[in-house]
Parts: C-alpha cells; structure tokens; sequence
C-alpha cells in the first residue's frame, strides 16, 4: 500500500487527468447512446466526476486548496441536480409509464 | 464593518423573499397562497432599491473590499435591471400558474393537499432564479461563477415542468434539463482546465498569472486556451448560442408562455454576464486584445447564431418557436458586443440586455394574456384581427415586436445602433454588415408579428381567442410598452450608468480617495456629463 | 485596457469644430417649429376619430386644416429668413461631452435646418400635401367610417416625417424622418391590406428600402467618425476648411458618397433598386400622387443635394450617379412604353424622371435637379390625380385599351384637360415648365466634362422622345378619339347590381376638380421661376430656382459660379475652359430647339399610332414580334426588362433555398434520418447507432456535442497547438 | 518532456498490488465457482429452482411501484447529507481559530446562518407533509 501512497504523491498528473478524460468520454458517449432517463442521468454525474478528478488532480499539482473547495461544491450542485432529476424522472414515469427517451419526441418542428 | 457580504445583499434579500415564500406557499389559506406574487414582488423591488440608494455607493472601505472583483459595480446594474423585468415578469406569471389545482381547490372539487400545490415552489424557484442572476454580476471566482450559473438555471428546469400541466411542458423539462446539464459538465470541464493552466481559481489572479505567461513565453498557455473556448461553449448553453441552441425552440414551445418570457431573459442574461467577466478577465490581456482563438472562436458563433436563428424564424408558423427562434438571434447580436470588448462593446451589451429582457417579456406578455378556449395561442395567424377584440394586446405586440426588430425610434432601435456601432469601432467591420444583412432577414418575419394581430383578417373562429382573468399580463404589456418609447430619451443617461458600472476596481478607488462619503458624485466625475 | 466606448469616438474625431461663422442660430423664429406640431396634431385628430369611431369626413378636414397651417408657415418662413441660413433649436436630445475642449462632444439635436434648399422642399411639401389632401378627402368616400381615419393618420404621419427628414439640422434626426416616411409609405402603400397585391407591395418597398437604409446608417456613421460631427453646419465648415483635407486621406472619404448613393437610390428608386416604386402603385390613388411621386421619392434627390460638398470630393461618385440616373431614365421610359396600366406607366415615368434629377446632379447642375423636382412634383401629381379621377369614377379601370374619347363625355371634360396640362410638361412640350427644367438638366450633360456624358446626353435626349412618346399614348387613347369604356372590376356598393351593360361612370365631383385645376394651373405657372431675376448672384443661369440653390449646400453645383468659389473641387471641372458647343451652338440654346423638336416628334408619333391609326400600332407590334432578331425588344419591354424575374433569381430564390435546405435538413435529416431513419439502416448497425440518434434529447445533445468538439478541434488545428501533453 | 507511453510504464510498477490483488480477488471467485461446479452435487427440482429455495415464496412483481413518499424523503435526506460534506470542513477550521475572537465569531455566525437555511428547509418540508405517512 505504501507503494500507491508514493504514486499519488509524486505520480504522474497525466495518469489522473487521462482517468478524468475517460470518465468524461465513458459519460458522455453514456449520455449519447443510452436511452434510459435514469442511466443519462448517471452518465452526467460521471462526467461531473470526471471534472473532478482532474479538479482534485490539478489541485494537488498546484498544491493549492480552492481546486478542493471548489470540488465540495460540484459534489452538492451534482446532489442538488439528483434530487432533480429523480422528482424528474418520477413525473415522466407517471405520465407515460416508460422512461424511454425516445418516448419524449412531441415537441420538434 | 464593511465585508464583501455588504454586496450580497440585494441577493439575501432575495434569498429571504424565496424563504418566506417557501413557507407561505404551504399555507392552508387561499388568500396568503394567492398573495406570493405580491411578497414576490415586492422582495424585487426591495432588492433594487437597497442596491441603487444603499449597497453600490462607492466609499473608500468598499472600494478597498471591491478590489478583489474583476467588474464590482456592474453590480449595480444587474441587480436593478433584474428586480426591473422581473417584477415585469411577476406581472405577467402571477395568477397564470397552478390556475388549474388552485381552481379545482377553490370549487371545492379537491381538498387542500401541501403536497400536491406548486404555487409556492414556483415563486421559490422564479426568486432563487433571479437571485442567481445577481449573483453573477459579482463573481470573484470561477466557483462563484459555477454556483450562480447553476442557481439560475437549476430551478428554471423545474419551472418549465410545472409551469403547466401538460405533457409538452414535461417534455421540454425533461429536455431543458438533461442538456443543461450536459452543458454544465461542458463547461465546469473548460474550469478545470482554467484551473489546471494557471493553480487559481480567482478571476483577477487568472488574469495576472496568465499575463505572466504570456510575457514569458510570447503566447497564451494552450491549455487555458482551450478551457477558456470549452468554458465560453459551455456557457453558450445558457445563451442558446450556436451550437447549443437547438434546445431552444422545442424547450420555448414546451413550456407555459408565461415561463417562456422568463427562460427568455434571465438564463441568457446569466449566461452574457458570465461570458462577459470569464472573458473580460481572462481574455483581454493588457494590450486590449483577445487571443486570436477565442476571436475567431466568439466570429464563429456570433455568425452561426444569427444566422441559424434567423432563418429558422423565417418559416414558423407557431408564434413561440418564432420568437424562440428569434431570441437565439438576439444571442448572436450580443455576442457582437462581447467580441467587441470592455468598453464600447459591454456598454452596448448591458444596453440591450434591457431592451432585449423588456422587449421579450411584453411580446410573450401577450401571448400569456390571451387563452383559446383554456389553451394558450399556438400559431401566429390565430392572432389575426387582434386589434378588434383586444386593442391594447395588438398594439403592445406591434411596439415590443418593433422594439425587437429594431424599430426606431424603439428602445431596441438604439440598443442594436450601440451594438453595432461597438462592432465597427473594435474593427468587426464584416461581422457587423452580416448582422445588418440578419436585421434585414429578421425584418420579414417581425413585421408579420408587427402586421398580424394590427391588419390581419380574423379567422372565422377568432372570436373564440379571450383574455384571461388576471390583468397582470396587461399591465406588464403597456407599462413596458411605455418605457420602450420612453427610454430612448434616457439613453445617454443609461449610457452613462453602463459605463460606471464597467468600471474596473483600481480606477474606483483613485476616484474615491478624495471624494469621502459623497460616492454619487464620484461616479459622475469620470464620466460623461449630460448637458441639456 | 478597457476602451470606452466614447473614448473610441473621441479617438476618431481629430476635426476641431471651427465655430461657424455664417450660419446663424436663430431663436427667435422658434414658432418654426410648429410646421412639424401641425402634422403630428392631425395624427392625434385623426387617431381619436379612429378611437370614436367617426362616420363623417371630419379626419379630412382635420388634416387639410392642419398641413394648409403648416403651409401658411412655411411661407412666413421663407419670407422671415436670413438668406445664408439659420438653425432653429427645438428640443435638446442628445448632447454628450466627455472633458473639455470643442472636440469632445456629440450632439444629435431636434432643431431645424433653414436654407433655400429646405423651404424650396417644405413649400411644395406642405402645398401639395394639403391639396391632395382635400382631393383625397372626396376620393376616399367609399372608406368613409371604415379606414378613413387610418389613411388620413397614415397621411399625416408621413407629412411628419417628411418634414423631420428635410427640416432636420442633424443626419441622425434625418434619418429618423427617413425611416419614419419609409414606415408611414409602407403604411399606406398596405392600405388595402385585404388585398394580397397590396400587403406583397408595401413589404416588397420596406425590404427594399430597408437596404438604402442600411447606406444611410452606415454613411451617418461614418461621417461621424470622419469628421466628428453629424450637423449640417459644423459639417461644412469643417469641409471648407482647408486643414483637415491633408490628415484625412482615408478610405472613408470615397466610402461616404457610395453608401449616400446607395440610401438615395432606394428611397428614389433608381437602378438596382428601382423595383418597388411601380409595385407601390397598390396604395390609394392619392397616396401615390403624394408620395410616390411628388414628395417622399425625391427625398433621395434632397439627401444628394444637401450632402452635395461630399460628393465632390470623390468626383467618381457624381459620374455613378449621372450613369445610373441616365441609365434608370432610359430603362423606365422604355418600360413605361410597353405598359397598359396607365398609373403603372406614371410610376414608371415617375423612375424616369427621378433618373433625370439624379443625372442633373451627375453633371453639377443642382439647380437643374431641384428645378426639376418643382416642376415635376406639380405636373407628376396632376397626372396621378387625373388617373385616380378616371379610376375612381370607371370602378377601377385602369387600362388604356379598355377606355377612349373621354374628352367628349360630359363631367370628364375638366379631368381631360388638366391631364393634358400635365401630359404637355411632362413630355416637354416648348414653353412648359417642364421644357425648362429638362433643358436645364439636358444641356449641362453636353457643357460638363466626364466620362461619357456626351453619350449620356444623347440617352437622355433620346429618353424625352420616348417620353413624350409615352405621355401623348395615354393622353390620345384614354383622352381622345370615339367614345367607349368598360368599367374595371371593382363595382362599389352603389353600382353593385348594375351588370355591365348600364355601367354609368360617376364623374368627379367638386373637391377632384378643384384640386386638378389648382395644381394644373401651378403646373404651368411652374415656368415663372426660370424667368424671374435672381437677386443673389446676377452670374448664374437659371432665375429664382438658382436662388433657392445658391444659397444651400449645394451650391457648389451652380452653373457659371466662378471656380475661386468652388472651395475644394479642384478635380471637377466645369468646362469652362473649352466651352463644348452642340450644332455649332451653345448647348444651352441649341437645347431649346433640340429638346423640342424631339417632343414634338414624340407626340406627333403617338399621335398617328394612337389617334388617327390606332389599328397600326397593334400592327406594328405584331410585326416587331414577327422579326426575330427584333421580337426580344417589344417582348422584355412588356416584361419590364425580366428585372422582377432577375431579382429572384438572384435575392429570394438563394434565400428561400437557403430557408428551405434548413428546414429540409431539420426535417428530413435530423427529424427523418436521425429520428426515423436509423430504424431502417440494418439491424447490426442500427443496434449500436440508434441509440446514439434516436430520442430527440439524443439528437440535440449529439448537435451539440458534435458542435463544441468540432469547433474546438478545428481552432485547436488551426492554431497548431502540440497536444496537451506539453503543458504536463 | 518523455513520450506518455515511456511515462506510464515508468509508473507501472507501483501499480503492482493492485495487480497482485486483482488476480488474487479473481482466482478466488474463479476457483469458488468452478470447484462447487465441478465438485458438488447436481439435482434440480421445482423447490431448487426457485428464487429463495429455503425462503418464502416471493408474491407479485418484483417491478411494483413505490409510494412517491419514498422518493420525496430521499431528497429530503440528500439535502441533510450534502450538508455535512460543508460542515467538516468548516469544524477543521475552526478549531485553528482563537477562541473568542472576532474571527471566531464571524466564523460561527456564518455556519449558523448556514445551519438555519436547513432549518428552514427542515420546517418547509414538515408543513409540506414530507413526514407525513397516509
């Protein structure tokens, strides 16, 4: 265990950024091909973790606390936007019975 | 003591106004329930007042405080022009939303149930909406910036699903929604990378850091480049720019008109402050240029927006994915003010944002005051012969539309000069003539607006187009009708109030040094006097 | 860092406003400003009949009351002046100063402008604009209690306007009256607005002169950024300055003039934007006499003449704008000799005419050009008002094959005879005003040098034959010969079951004729000015008009002023050094004869083609089409030369391509590809790609997406960036 | 700056137990399944195929819906939740402090005002009939 506590210590900021990229990219190509609302929901959450990965990476690279601070209060917008989506997602649910977001497409030209 | 939280607060009023409606809204009484548009109201008003007599007034300890803000007084004008529409907007949505469940209550088909009423939550999330709004015009940090985004934009996803009770409006929730908070992720991506570049998150130190850079290495770090075009992008969400626009027209359909006239105005108003310090700070170093890249990046989006906007209102005929259509054309006019820079260019931009938010919300005004047989109007043509039955609705849609159009000598006519004149004057000579040739364009399709409802032949089944009960929408629609020929006398006073809210810290305070307690006056000082 | 945006005016203006030493601020003759009230209380008047709901012709009286007191000013007006020229300071409206000295400041102010130039324009404005008025208050009975009060509100809103534009001391309060009579055109041009003809017609005028005021705009602009100031006094003093010619050099020099030209053109319709003026003709009858010919179309010609200083600095641009005025003038008459609407053949006169005016001020004779708006102003508006009569009382018949001999038809006497008043200037029959004016124009073609103009002035000597031509074919086929009509189509209520066959076409009554002989009479008497002694400067040609110019900023455009007072036209000459002669005569002279004798022949052709052998010019024009290498001539004429065709081609087609690919791509690639057509795209694929495109939420967030990432790979290309991996 | 491949594998050997405990975490799962595969006893019957063979028989659809109340106390809880993550923060600071300074006191007014949003919302959510359960 020591040995990964010396990797995050002196490790490469790029391996950290690179996970925040493929998390971002996993979440984004989530987002572009699932069709369940819910699994969209949580394909935006990844790429919000992804930011803030790199927030904590960047942070410990500059040695600076407010890329931290800042990543508290993505975490509590990200909670706030679950609540959201969730009181969402029940309404949709009701009203159609599917959470298909295809099912969704009444309004285009 | 003077803190920074002096400046909050118009804001905490705010806050404190979305509280007590939160309480009331639960409130077992009709009557209270029906009085939170007024408590909504009026918290609007308060706010404005405290930040024009009492927060902005420059003194030496404030402008000691206000060193660390990029644009501290601009303050100033964002809180007033958002307590001014939104108190218009608090015309036109009072008594339009949860008609139905407070209808059904008050015939006594349902009992009262808290759980099931969203009046109270809907005045809540409009006055956490707008408090989001002031905020930005304060932001200090990049997190500052991503929480007051996210303050406005949050509750208007759930405005626009329970606006009304239909399946449309759910929809265009459920859409506003997962894009905006796609955008989000865009654009607190483009932070971090900010972030990454330059080990700062305050907006003035960015600024010095990467001035320090640039002096070092002849160019700006590619890495805060890129964060900056992924931020501006992300951010363009909030402003239906181009690319992120398409959301626009379906979500402004979707929702109630009343919301609509809301959606209108305050997450772009949002979106351009934010724009405005991102790049104010960031991107103008101190020779006064922007990188090449954010310039062609900003060209590019600005021509995109006008353009897909306005040919895309060419050939609607549902008068709300017009004017949505329509407004993401306004976008691309702004962002010509925000390539134009500091100074001409965020003059003209806060300008229009007046003219733009007040214009907006009286054509949308109408739209909420008329009702077919209980739904709202949906096409342009059903609006024809409007002048007969309801006079003062044709004519209010003659002058906002004119004003939006750019009519002279219409409030919208002098903004949009502004604007373009801050284009040609930072040397967007093309961009500008490309705006011209979209106000052309945008003529054809605003005059039908301007046309329909004055000398249109009503259908055979126009009769049937009412008002509704409630006269708030009326009274937004003349008021703002008034002000939109009225305000142009004001207009080198606005002029000048625009530029004393641009001012940056450091020029306050050598203002300040000698002038004591007498602030008003010490704005006056440095700018432009009026003569008459 | 920050630049504001006054600093950037600042910046831009390095002229020192030289306080003017000749024109005088005069506050004493504020009461001037009352020509302007008078309108916008016939406004008020007529909006309250409108709200009442009034059934009588009181909104008539109202404004007729009103312009005739605001013609009564202008006369006091033109009597009290100062002959250099005075400002009037009304109101104050925006006057901005940032720090001290002359150079810091702006000022756009409603106050008026007072010179020969302006009261020439304010006198036949308001006099004819109350005459046609009156006439318009018999002519527009069938409306009565229905669009009575709005075509009246719309009359007045123009009067307004047009006053605002010509009065103004300002080019920012001028171009607020030049949007304002564009809009109060549009108004009345849609009066009609049940009629789909008309609504087409009066957006077809917006659009298009929406596109000279967007020269406008940008030339007020630049003249302000140019030379600091947007005044018409502070602007020429700084021109005849001789300091700032050698630090303005600039390329907005040469810009002002064009973007100028352009804004006239529109509003004056000249070529390319000529095409609006004949499609105008959907307005009412008086509207079209008002507006569409005597009034609002010269406004382009006003806003040459009283920028005329900056037009001879760039000399390229006067030789444009004669080529094109030739140009448009030959184009329309030939236009015009094709038609059988004769209100189509007057707007299309009216193009001819207005391309006269600009040719006069091509080749430096402005008195010429604003000689030529008097004289044209009267007999252009006997001649509307003469087809308003005839389509008024014939149900709207307008074609010239259809009515004949009404000369001979009781009632219609007095209508037939002013129209040959009219006919008579308008073709430049020797000894009208209209002779005198078109000389004035013709013979300064052949004495100014520039490229071409010898050519120019044989067009437009050929053009007044086609004119007289024309003018004489309306006249001798509707006017002369037996007596037969059909009425057109639109019976009013009182004849509404008549059948054809007992049509009886009710005559003109007294407020139509009054007016005809009123204006018929000014007309001729037209001719006086050009006789009568100018007191100003005995060297100059052309009487009392002259006067009115000499004492204008336009005066530089004064035929026989000395070359020491032509302060900063080096460039242009006038020929005075080989006085060119035309048959061994001065061309002043020989015109006399010329110009006449091809009238002459003009009428004399249309006599026999149209009078005594009517049969032949049918002929004629079967022969014409039976030759092929001649056939394309008589056939573009009557399709007025393909232009409304070329234009769509060229503007609406693009744009409406253009419209329609992005509604086909939204429907058929994002809504039916995207959406629906994935379901049919084989299975394998379809399993992993239709997710991607599906839902509409997908499908705008793959836009969206793809759009950021495009946009930021491209500018990250672009810029050849090394990956980020350098920054690490 | 060396290439990003020659950086990784620079750092791949601190990865080494993780590796280790992977392949060990899959050996086990792998030799648990195959051995009681390979090594145990196979009957089937109606009693063993069903889902709890020695629990209760399961009754309606595992799909049923929810009361709404479920979802509305989990926000509720989520906006106590997200408070703590503020408040830790907060009290680590807090502690650096000086007692009794007007530091201090602006510190803690700041997290009491914070403390009382959520008491308001506490309050909202109680008259909302949040906690309500008929």
């Amino acid at each position: 265990m020591t040995m990964v506590a010396t990797a995050m210590a002196g490790g490469s900021l790029a391996q950290y950024l690179i996970i925040s990229g493929v998390l971002m990219s996993i979440g984004l190509a989530g987002f572009l091909t699932r069709r369940n609302l819910i699994v969209m929901f949580l394909c935006t959450e990844l790429m919000f973790q992804g930011v803030v990965i790199a927030m904590v990476a960047f942070s410990r690279w500059h040695w600076e606390v407010s890329g931290q601070v800042f990543v508290i209060f993505i975490l509590t917008v990200a909670a706030a936007e679950a609540a959201l989506a969730l009181a969402l997602v029940v309404l949709l649910y009701r009203r159609r019975d599917t959470l298909d977001a295809e099912a969704w497409t009444e309004l285009r030209e | 003591m003077i803190d920074r939280l002096w400046f909050l607060m118009p804001e905490l009023i705010v806050l404190g106004g979305a509280v007590l409606c939160a309480i009331l809204g639960v409130s077992r009484k009709v009557g209270v329930r029906n009085l939170l548009p007024v408590f909504a109201g009026w918290t609007l008003i308060i706010a404005g007042v405290v930040a024009w007599l009492f927060v902005y007034v420059p003194s030496t300890e404030l402008a000691a405080v206000a060193t660390e803000v990029p644009l501290p007084w601009l303050g100033r004008w964002v809180v007033i022009m958002s307590a001014v529409v939104g108190l218009m907007l608090v015309f036109v949505q009072a008594g339009l939303v949860d008609r139905v469940y407070e209808a059904a209550v008050a015939a006594g088909r349902v009992a009262f149930d808290p759980l099931r009423t969203t009046r109270g939550e809907y005045w809540v999330f409009f006055l956490l909406s707008v408090g989001g709004l002031m905020l930005t015009s304060g932001a200090s940090d990049l997190v500052w910036l991503f929480l007051a985004l996210e303050l406005t934009s949050l509750p208007t996803y759930v405005m626009v699903a329970i606006g009304r009770v239909d399946r449309r409006s759910q929809e265009a929730g459920m859409k506003y929604f997962f894009l905006g908070a796609l955008a989000s992720a865009v654009f607190l991506y483009g932070f971090a990378m900010l972030y990454g570049a330059t080990g700062t998150m305050s907006l003035v130190d960015i600024r010095t850091v990467l001035a320090e850079q640039v002096a070092e290495t002849g160019s700006m770090n590619p890495l805060a480049t890129i964060g900056l075009m992924v931020a501006v992008l992300g951010i363009a969400f909030k402003l239906a720019a181009a690319p992120l626009h398409l959301y626009a027209a379906d979500v402004y359909e979707g929702a109630a008109a009343p919301v609509t006239a809301f959606l209108g105005f305050v997450p772009k108003a949002a979106g351009v402050i934010a724009l405005m310090l991102l790049l104010s700070v960031t991107g103008w170093q101190e020779d006064g240029q922007l990188p090449q890249v954010l310039v062609i990046l900003l060209w590019v989006m600005a021509v995109l927006t006008m353009t897909l906007g306005n040919i895309g209102a060419l050939l609607q005929t549902r008068i709300k994915r017009m004017l949505a259509y329509s407004s993401i054309a306004h976008s691309g006019y702004l962002l010509i003010g925000i390539l134009a820079g500091p100074g001409a260019g965020y003059t003209a931009v806060l300008i229009y944002l007046v003219a733009y938010g007040l214009s907006n919300t009286a054509t949308f005004s109408v739209l909420a005051g008329l009702r077919r047989s209980g739904q709202e109007v949906e096409f342009l043509d059903d609006l024809a012969g409007l002048r007969e039955r309801h006079p003062i609705m044709a004519w209010g849609m003659a002058i906002s539309a004119g004003s939006l159009l750019g009519f002279p000598p219409l409030l919208g006519f002098w903004a949009k000069l502004l604007l373009f004149m801050a284009g040609i004057a930072s040397g967007q000579l093309v961009l500008v003539i490309i705006a011209g040739v979209n106000s052309a364009i945008s003529a054809w399709y605003y005059l039908k607006i301007m046309a329909i409802p004055l000398v249109g032949t009503p259908k055979s089944d126009a009769a049937s187009i009412e008002r509704v009960d409630v006269p708030g929408a009326r009274f937004a629609l003349v008021l703002i009708s008034g002000a939109l020929l009225v305000m142009p006398v004001a207009l080198s006073d606005m002029i000048a109030d625009a530029e004393a809210a641009l001012r940056e810290p450091d020029k306050m305070q050598t203002v300040d040094e000698d002038s004591g307690h007498a602030g008003g006056s010490a704005i006056k000082q440095e700018q432009p006097s009026l003569q008459s | 860092m920050t630049v504001s945006m006054l600093n950037i005016l600042q910046s831009a203006v390095g002229v020192p406003a030289v306080p003017m030493d000749q024109v005088v601020v005069a506050t004493d003759l504020r009461w001037a400003g009352i020509i302007l009230l008078l309108p916008l209380l016939s406004l008020l008047l007529c909006g309250l009949c409108a709200a009442m709901r009034v059934k009588s012709k009181l909104p008539a009286w109202c404004t007729v009351a009103c312009l005739a007191g605001s013609f009564v000013l202008s006369v006091l007006l033109y009597v009290n002046y100062n002959p250099p020229g005075e400002v009037i300071p009304l109101l104050s409206w925006m006057n901005l100063s940032w720090g001290d000295g002359a150079l810091n400041s702006f000022s756009a102010n409603f106050a008026l402008y007072i010179d020969s130039l302006s009261l020439l324009w304010i006198m036949f404005v308001t006099g004819l604009g109350t005459l046609i008025a009156y006439y318009a208050s018999e002519y527009m009975e069938p409306d009565l209690g229905k669009g009575y009060a709005r075509f009246f509100a719309g009359v007045s809103v123009f009067l307004f306007a047009m006053l605002a534009l010509v009065l103004s001391d300002n080019l920012v309060m001028l171009y607020l009256g030049w949007e304002g009579v564009g809009f109060a055109s549009y108004w009345l041009i849609g009066y009609y607005y049940t009629r789909p003809a008309a609504v087409a017609a009066a957006k077809k005028a917006f659009i298009v002169n929406r596109i000279g005021d967007l020269g406008l705009a940008l030339a007020v602009y630049l003249i302000w950024t140019t030379f600091g100031t947007v005044q018409y006094d502070e602007l020429m003093t700084v021109l005849e300055s001789h300091s700032w010619r050698a630090e303005f050099e600039g390329w907005t020099i040469s810009a002002i003039p064009f973007l100028l030209m352009l804004a006239a053109f529109g509003k004056s319709a000249q070529l390319p934007l000529y095409v609006w003026l004949p499609d105008a003709m959907e307005g009412p009858t008086p509207v079209s006499a008002l507006i569409h010919a005597a009034t609002m179309v010269t406004a382009g010609i006003y806003l040459v003449a009283r920028t005329y200083p900056l037009f001879l600095l760039e000399p390229v641009s006067l030789h444009v704008v004669a080529w094109v005025g030739g140009l448009t003038a030959l184009l329309a008459a030939t236009i015009g000799m094709a038609q059988y609407d004769i209100k189509r053949i007057m707007a299309y006169s009216t193009v001819s005419q207005l391309g006269y005016m600009f040719l006069g001020l091509g080749v430096l004779t402005t008195y010429g050009a604003a000689y030529h708006v008097f004289t044209h102003a009267f007999f252009k508006a006997v001649l509307f008002l003469t087809c308003g009569a005839i389509m008024h009382g014939f149900a709207g018949q307008l074609d010239l094959r259809k009515l004949s001999g009404l000369r001979h038809m009781k009632g219609w006497r007095i209508t037939s005879w002013t129209m040959l008043i009219g006919c008579l200037c308008l073709a430049g029959f020797p000894l009208t005003s209209g002779y005198f004016s078109k000389d004035a124009i013709l013979a300064e073609a052949f004495v100014t040098q520039g490229p071409g103009f010898e050519i120019l002035g044989w067009i437009a000597i050929l053009t007044a034959g086609l004119t007289a031509y024309y003018t004489f074919r309306v006249w001798f086929r509707v006017c002369a010969g037996p007596v037969s009509y059909e009425p057109g189509d639109e019976l009013h209520d009182d004849h509404g079951d008549h059948g054809h066959g007992d049509f009886h076409p009710h005559a003109p009554r007294f407020a139509i004729n009054s007016v005809l002989v009123v204006i018929a009479v000014g007309a001729l008497v037209a001719a006086t000015p050009y006789f009568m002694s100018n007191k100003a400067d005995a060297n100059i040609a052309g009487g009392w008009v002259a006067d009115m110019v000499h004492d204008s900023t336009a005066r530089a455009g004064l035929p026989g002023l000395a070359e020491s007072q032509h302060p900063h036209s080096e460039e242009v000459s006038h020929g005075a050094h080989e006085h060119p002669t035309l048959f061994g005569m001065d061309p002043h002279k020989a015109m006399y004869f010329v110009s006449g004798a091809v009238g002459l022949i003009g009428i004399l052709l249309a006599a026999y083609l149209h009078l005594w052998k009517r049969k032949s010019a049918d002929a004629l024009r079967g022969w014409l089409l039976a030759r092929g290498w001649i056939a394309w001539l008589p056939r573009a004429m009557e399709r007025k030369w393909y232009v409304d065709e070329l234009y769509h081609a060229l503007v609406r087609a693009p744009l409406w391509i253009l419209g329609h690919i992005c509604y086909a791509f939204d429907r058929f690639i994002i809504d039916a590809v995207i959406v629906d057509g994935t379901a049919r795209v084989p299975r394998l694929i379809a399993r992993w790609l239709q997710p991607l495109q599906s839902g509409a939420v997908q499908s705008h967030a793959v836009v969206m997406i793809g759009g950021v990432g495009i946009i930021v790979l491209l500018l990250a290309l672009c810029l050849r960036f090394e990956w980020l991996g350098v920054v690490l | 700056m060396p290439p990003m491949s020659l950086m990784l594998a620079n750092q791949l050997p601190l990865y080494l137990p993780i590796v280790i405990l992977i392949v060990m975490a899959i050996i086990f799962g792998a030799v648990n399944i195959l051995g009681s595969h390979l090594l145990g006893p196979k009957r089937y019957g109606e009693e063993k195929m069903s889902t709890y063979e020695s629990g209760m028989n399961p009754i309606g659809t595992a799909r049923r819906r929810f009361n709404v109340r479920f979802y509305i106390l989990a926000m509720t809880f989520l906006v106590f939740d997200v408070e703590i993550i503020f408040l830790y923060p907060w009290a680590v600071d807090f502690a650096q402090l000086e007692p009794g300074s007007p530091e201090a006191g602006l510190f803690l007014g700041r997290i009491l005002f914070f403390l009382l949003m959520s008491v308001i919302a506490y309050v909202y959510a109680w008259k909302k009939g949040v906690f309500r359960w008929d």
